[in-house]
């Protein structure tokens, strides 16, 4: 039931981590499938650091390489990103 | 018709070349970003860019696709770079062939306003009091928008 | 920041890099127009252009010092072809460079859409049914007044 | 006070002549100076071609290098040049 968790930019320095799996057995009756809401939830009582990562404004999620809104269905082997606004070009 | 994600600079004489190949269409619009010495009043030494490189293929790769339909595009390409870069050079480029100059031009605007706020990269400035992560930028945000309202 | 008006082909690649320079801006649009083989529907063969030189330079290099102080560009370049040119030849060339990317694309959207209709080239098309100058469009017009009733 | 035509694209070809001379003196009065309007119609004298030629719509008058109105002052050592709408680019 794991899910690849991807931190960017200022996320990943903050939590001083790129990558983790998140398994989503730790969520409430250990459901197949959750929302973005529920791994963001779950993943911000990590500690404070998380909390205000996590949380800050006009945070990213991008669920597959594609973004979404709190509301997408995470599934088994999904890559969940969480950045914020993107600065290229 | 394709996406590069580069660490090297962008060779913009060779992807000129190759974009317009042996039969070039009728109207070719071109952009070239580069490592400003200045932003927003601070200056600048180098840029670090971090991408999310899976994401950042598909991204573009559906931009283009994007651009294409609705410029009714002949050709494209979209490049774009990660890692160190110094100052003056290259970031990003784009290019877009089309039977008529509107479409051409049009297309490099969208592209590049697309791109600027929808492709995972993330620019921080390093400059002689250290750095610091790109904050994103209001007026982007509108020029992306102007692109969900137009025809 | 010049004009050339020129018998021979356009190097796109000599061009773009005289334009940047060693220290570019941060931002670089170029159009480049090509001879199409098609024309409303008939084929195109070779073009001949017609100008009036003196004219010519006089209005492109007023329109490139127009499109300095609209866009707020660090340099400019237009080079337009006369003479005989065959089919997918460059027949004009385009580059700005301003600090933003909005300032140069619509910077070399104005130079383009107001060398049509204002600086005196008469293009001629020699296709496999004879010759015939090229009738002025009124979507041409049309873009070129949008610079007037704009910003 | 001659004043220098020129003639380009269909005009050119319709005329078969690319450059004249045209003496202000030949207009009545034999005026030092005189609008666009006034040479047009003395050049449009000389001939059925010429009429035709000059009267087509959407001719443009150029004085000097610049695209002005019948209405423009015509002095001696000008250049004024007729052509049918431009079409470069």
């Amino acid at each position: 039931m794991s899910v690849t968790i991807k931190l960017f930019s200022s996320l990943r320095e903050a939590l001083g981590v790129s990558e983790i799996e998140f398994d989503l057995g730790e969520l409430d009756g250990a459901p197949l499938e959750a929302d973005v809401a529920a791994v963001k939830a779950a993943l911000s009582k990590r500690g404070a650091d998380w909390q205000e990562a996590l949380n800050q404004p006009n945070l990213v999620h991008a669920l597959n390489h594609k973004v979404v809104y709190l509301e997408a269905t995470v599934s088994e082997g999904d890559e969940l990103a969480f950045f914020p606004p993107m600065t290229g070009g | 018709m394709s996406v590069a994600l580069q660490a090297e600079a962008i060779d913009v004489a060779a992807e000129y070349s190759a974009l317009v190949g042996p039969a070039p269409g009728a109207a070719v619009a071109t952009f070239t970003g580069y490592v400003r010495g200045e932003s927003e009043g601070r200056a600048v030494a180098s840029l670090e860019l971090e991408h999310y490189p899976e994401m950042a293929l598909r991204v573009l790769e559906e931009l283009g696709q994007q651009a294409e339909a609705r410029f009714q595009l002949s050709r494209w390409r979209i490049v774009h770079r990660f890692g160190q870069l110094g100052l003056a050079e290259t970031i990003v480029w784009v290019g877009a062939v089309a039977d008529h100059r509107g479409e051409a031009i049009s297309a490099c605007e969208f592209m590049m306003d697309t791109l600027k706020t929808d492709a995972p990269f993330w620019k921080r400035e390093q400059g002689p009091d250290g750095g610091d992560w790109v904050g994103s930028r209001e007026s982007d945000s509108q020029r992306r928008a102007r692109w969900r309202s137009e025809g």
